[in-house]
C-alpha cells in the first residue's frame, strides 16, 4: 500500500470519494489515486475496497473518531 | 410517543435553534427521525437575530448611502440622508421574514418545536422550562441529542451591557439613531464590520484594540487594505490599548479610558461604546454536567470528528463546540451530527471552511495561507491578481485588493486563497470547491471564466502561480 | 529577423488585438515564440472599446443612481442626478486604463506591436497598410497566423448608423446626453443591457423585437424575471414586430416604424433608435481567400478543435470564428491557438463556456439546461433555490430570481446551471468549475459555503436536487 505522499497526511479526493471511503470502511489515505497528482477518485476507492481493504495498513475502519480541538 | 406519564420521548432532541441547531433538526427529520427542537428565545439564533443577517442588512444600507454620496467621479450626484429608524425597521423585517421562514421549514420537515429552556437531568433526559416564572416545565427523554446552544458576547470589567451607552453587537444592530461619536472596543471582524457601518452612517468612530493591528488572524497585506480604507472613512485607530473604564464627560457624552501595557492612559470622547472583544459559549442553565458532558476551561464542549461529545449519543455543534465559530460551520456540523445519528458515514472531513469579513472591501479566505502551507510541510507556490488590473473591478469603481491563491508546487493542488476586494465573500466559493475537489491550478486556469467578472481574477491568480498570467505580470 | 529586403518575418502573426488576439499574442510570446500583433484601430478590440467594458461601466453608474433613488424602503433617501457627460468621461477613463494596460502587457511579454490593417497576400504573407492613405505599407511573412478580427454590429435596411439619431451599441455607449425617448430594435442581450441602462438613466424605452420574447436562447422562467423587471423600470415591449424604417416626426423627434409578419404596422415616437440585432464577422480588407482560408455563408471562418482553419498553420479565434461570440471564449480560444502553435497538446476541450447578461437582475448560465441534458441522452435531475429564501439576498434588497442546477440523475454529475438574480455573473463561476472538474451534486453540497452569501444558493440548489435542501422545500 502506498503511503500518503503529501504532507500532513493530506489526501486529495473530492467529498464524494471521501464519503464512499468511509462507507466502504477504507482509509482514503491508503488509496492509490489515479487522478492528476495522485488525486483519489470514487473508482479508486472502490478498486481499493475490492482489492482487499483488509490489507490497508491505515488501521482506520472508517469509524474511528479523531479528536477535534474545541 | 409518550413514555411514562409526564415524560415525552423523542429520537433526536436538538437544543438551540440557531444555524447549528435548526439545520441539524431539519436534516434529522429528513432522515426519518422523530426530532424535537427546543429554543428558549428566537428561531435562527444569534446569526439571524443579532448577528450575520442584521449586520449585513445595515452594511448594505450604509454602504449604498455612502457609495451614492461619493459617486461624483462616475457622474452620479446624490446627497443621501439616512433614516436610521427606518433602516432598522427594514432590517427587522428581513430578520422576521427569515426567522418565521426557519420555523416554517422546521414544521414542513416534521420537526416538533418546543419553546423553552432545556437543562440536562441525566444522560437521556432534559427538563424544559417554558417561558417565564410559573409557566411550568416538562421532561423530555431522548435517544440522541444535539447541543447547539451557541455563544454570546464577552463582557469586560467596567463595561456593563445593561448600561444604555454600552453596546454589545446586539444593541449596535438595533440603534434608533446614529451616535455622533462611537467608541469601538476590539478590532476583530465584528468590531470592524460595525465600525465601517457606523463610519458610513456618519459617526466619528474610534477603535481601540489591544493588539497592534486589526483582524488578528489575517495576513498583513490583507489587514492593511481594510485598515487603510477604514481610515479613509474617518475611523481612528488606537492600537496597543485596552479599554479600562468609562466615565461621564462634562459635555453630556462619555469618556472611554484606555491603558497600554506600559500603563499609559488615554481617554476618547464618545457617545456610545461598542464592546466587541469576542464571544463565549452558552451553557448556563443547560447543566451539561448532568449528562456527563465535559467542557474545556473556556466552557466549550469538546467533540470529535463526528461531532460527538464524550457521551457518544450526545453531539455538540456550532459556537458552543468552539472554533471556527461561524454560522456556516455550525450548519455543516449540524448536518454531520444529524447524519451520524441517522447511521450514515458522515464526518467533519471538510478540507476547508471559508470565512468572510464584510468590511469595505470585503475579505474572503479559505484553506491555507502561504505560511500555513509551509508549516504543513508543503512547498507552496503563490499566485496573485490585483483587482486594479481587473476590467470588471474597474467598471464597478472598486479596485482595491487582490486575489491570492496558494497551491502545492509539486502537484499543483490548490490549498487556499486570500481574497480582499469587491465581492470577496462570494468569490471565495469557487476556491472552496477547488480545494474540496482536489483541483489543481491548471484545472482552475483551464475553466473558462465569464468576462467581465471579478471571478476572472481567481483564474488569473492561478495562471500567475503558474508563471503565465495574461493580465498581470509574472514573477 | 529580416527576411529578404522588404519583408519582415515573424514566427507568429496575430491579426486583431481584441480579447482573442491580444491574449493569443501574449501567450505565444510567453511560450518563447517571436510574435507580432497587428491592430488597425484600438487595443482591446470591441470588448474593451465598444462592448463588454464600457457597457458594464454605464450599467454600474446607472444602476447606482437608480438604486440610491429607490431605497426609501431601507431608510436611504436620495434623489440622484446623473451627469451623462461625466459618466461617459469616467467610462472613457476606465477604457483608456485597460487599453493602455493591454498595450503594456503585450510589450512586457515581448510581443511586437504593429499598427495597421493586415491583408493576406498568400499562405505565409500579409501586407500591413499603416494608418490612412499614403501612410505606406509593409509586407510581413509568418510561420503561423491567428486571425482574430472580431465582429461588428449588423446594420438593417433603412437604419444607417451614419445618421446621428440611429445608434449602434457603440454610439449608445458614447452618448453625451440621455435621450428622452429611446427606441431599441432587438431584445437580445446587448439590446436588453442597454435598454435597462437607459431606463434607469430616465429615458422612456421602447423595445421592438421580431420574436415573441426577449433573450431568445434563455428559458422562459429566466426571461420572464428579466422582462418583468424591465417593465417595472418602464420599458415597453412590442413583440412580433420588425423595424421597417424611421421618419421625422412633427415634434422634432422621430417615428420608429414596425411591421408584424401579418403586415400590421405601428409607429413609436422616439428621439434615438438603437439597433442591436446581432453581430457579423469582420473579414473585409483581410482577404482571407488569398491565404486559402474558407468562410461559411455568413462570413465566419471555419475552425477545428485546435482552432485551425483549413490552412493548418493559420488559426482563427473569437467572434470571427463564430459562436459563442463572447469575449472569454475568444480569450480561451486565443490561448489554445498559441499553445497549439507552440506544439503543446492544447485543444478546445472545455466542457462548458459560461455566459452572463448584465441586465437587472443578471443572468449567468453554464452548461446544459434540463432540456439540453435530455436531448444529450441524460436522465436529468434538477434542483432550485429561489433568492427570496436566501438570507444574503434579503440583506441586499435583491431577492428576485433563483439558482437552478442540472445534474445527471444516475451519477450526480453537475451538467449545467441557470442563475438569474443578484451577482449571477459571478456565481456561475463555481458551477463552471464544478462542471470542468466532474463534480457531483454531493461534492457541491458538501463544500462548506460562507454564510451569508448568495453562493450558498448554489449549494442549496444542489441539495434540493438531492431532495434534502434545508432552506427551501424539496419536491
Ligand atoms: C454581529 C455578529 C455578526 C456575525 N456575522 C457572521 C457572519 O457574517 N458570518 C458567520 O458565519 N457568522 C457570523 N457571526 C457568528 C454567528 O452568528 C455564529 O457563529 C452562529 O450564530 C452560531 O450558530 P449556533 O447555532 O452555534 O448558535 P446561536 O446562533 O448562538 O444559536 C443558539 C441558540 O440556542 C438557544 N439556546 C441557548 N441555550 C439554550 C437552552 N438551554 N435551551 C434552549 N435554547 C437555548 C439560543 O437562544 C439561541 O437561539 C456573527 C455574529 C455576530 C454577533
Ligand atoms: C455592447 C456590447 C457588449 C458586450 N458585452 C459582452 C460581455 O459582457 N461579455 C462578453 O463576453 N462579450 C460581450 N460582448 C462581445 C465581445 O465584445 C466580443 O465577443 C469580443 O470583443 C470578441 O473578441 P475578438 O477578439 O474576437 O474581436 P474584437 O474584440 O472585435 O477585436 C477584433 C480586433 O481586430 C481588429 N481588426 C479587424 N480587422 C483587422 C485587420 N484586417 N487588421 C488589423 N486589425 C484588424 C479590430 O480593429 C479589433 O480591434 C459585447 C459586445 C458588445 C457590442
Amino acid at each position: 500500500e502506498s503511503e500518503p505522499d503529501t504532507p500532513s497526511g493530506r489526501t486529495f479526493a473530492p467529498p464524494s470519494a471521501r464519503r464512499l471511503a468511509r462507507e466502504l470502511g477504507v482509509d482514503v489515505a491508503a488509496v492509490d489515486g489515479s487522478g492528476p497528482g495522485g488525486r483519489v477518485t470514487e473508482a479508486d476507492v472502490r478498486a481499493h475496497a475490492e482489492g482487499g481493504a483488509a490489507a490497508s495498513g491505515g488501521g482506520s475502519d472508517g469509524d474511528a473518531p479523531t479528536p477535534r480541538p474545541a | 410517543m409518550v413514555v411514562g406519564d409526564v415524560t415525552t420521548g423523542t429520537e433526536v432532541l436538538v437544543i438551540g435553534a440557531g444555524p447549528g441547531g435548526y439545520v441539524a433538526a431539519i436534516r434529522a427529520a429528513q432522515k426519518g427521525l422523530d426530532t424535537t427542537l427546543v429554543e428558549k428565545d428566537a428561531y435562527g439564533g444569534a446569526c439571524l437575530n443579532r448577528g450575520c443577517i442584521p449586520s449585513k442588512a445595515l452594511i448594505t444600507g450604509s454602504g449604498l448611502a455612502h457609495e451614492a454620496g461619493n459617486a461624483e467621479f462616475m457622474g452620479v450626484h446624490a446627497d443621501p440622508a439616512v433614516d436610521m429608524g427606518k433602516m432598522v425597521e427594514w432590517k427587522d423585517g428581513v430578520v422576521d421574514g427569515l426567522t418565521s421562514g426557519v420555523e416554517k421549514l422546521c414544521k414542513a420537515n416534521g420537526v416538533n418545536l418546543v419553546a423553552g429552556t432545556a437543562s440536562f437531568t441525566g444522560e437521556n433526559t432534559v427538563r424544559v422550562a417554558h417561558g417565564g416564572e410559573g409557566q411550568g416545565s416538562e421532561t423530555l427523554s431522548f435517544e440522541h441529542a444535539v447541543v447547539a446552544t451557541g455563544s454570546r458576547p464577552v463582557q469586560i470589567p467596567g463595561f456593563d451591557f445593561a448600561e444604555d451607552h454600552v453596546w454589545s453587537s446586539a444593541e449596535a444592530l438595533d440603534a434608533e439613531t446614529v451616535p455622533d461619536r462611537l467608541g469601538v472596543v476590539g478590532g476583530g471582524y465584528i468590531g470592524m464590520e460595525l465600525a465601517t457601518t457606523y463610519a458610513k452612517l456618519g459617526a466619528d468612530v474610534t477603535v481601540v484594540e489591544m493588539l497592534d493591528d486589526i483582524l488578528d488572524p489575517y495576513e498583513d497585506d490583507v489587514k492593511r487594505i481594510v485598515r487603510k480604507r477604514a481610515e479613509e472613512l474617518g475611523v481612528e485607530f488606537h492600537f496597543g490599548e485596552g479599554a479600562s473604564e468609562w466615565s461621564e464627560a462634562p459635555d453630556g457624552g462619555y469618556l472611554l479610558h484606555t491603558e497600554t501595557e506600559a500603563g499609559d492612559e488615554s481617554t476618547y470622547g464618545v457617545d456610545r461604546i461598542l464592546v466587541a472583544v469576542g464571544r463565549q459559549p452558552v451553557t448556563d442553565g443547560l447543566d451539561p454536567g448532568a449528562a456527563g458532558i465535559e467542557t474545556d476551561d473556556r466552557g466549550f464542549v469538546e467533540t470529535d470528528d463526528r461531532t460527538r461529545t464524550a457521551v457518544e449519543h450526545i453531539h455538540a455543534v456550532g459556537d458552543v463546540a468552539g472554533d471556527p465559530m461561524l454560522a456556516h460551520a455550525a450548519s455543516n456540523e449540524g448536518i454531520v451530527a444529524a447524519e451520524v445519528i441517522a447511521g450514515e458515514p458522515a464526518a467533519l472531513d471538510r478540507q476547508a471552511v471559508p470565512a468572510a469579513v464584510f468590511t469595505d472591501p470585503e475579505i474572503g479566505t479559505v484553506g491555507m495561507t502561504e505560511a500555513d502551507a509551509e508549516d504543513a510541510g508543503f512547498d507552496p507556490v503563490v499566485g496573485q491578481m490585483p483587482f486594479n488590473a481587473s476590467g470588471r473591478a474597474m467598471t464597478t469603481g472598486h479596485t482595491e485588493g487582490f486575489v491570492r491563491i496558494v497551491a502545492d508546487e509539486e502537484a499543483g493542488f490548490v490549498l487556499g486563497a486570500q481574497i480582499v476586494g469587491p465581492e470577496a465573500s462570494e468569490l471565495i466559493a469557487e476556491v472552496a470547491l477547488a480545494i474540496e475537489m482536489g483541483a489543481t491550478l491548471e484545472d482552475v486556469a483551464a475553466t473558462v471564466h465569464t468576462h467581465p467578472t471579478l471571478a476572472e481574477a481567481v483564474m488569473e491568480a492561478a495562471e500567475n502561480a503558474r508563471g503565465q498570467a495574461i493580465h498581470t505580470l509574472n514573477r
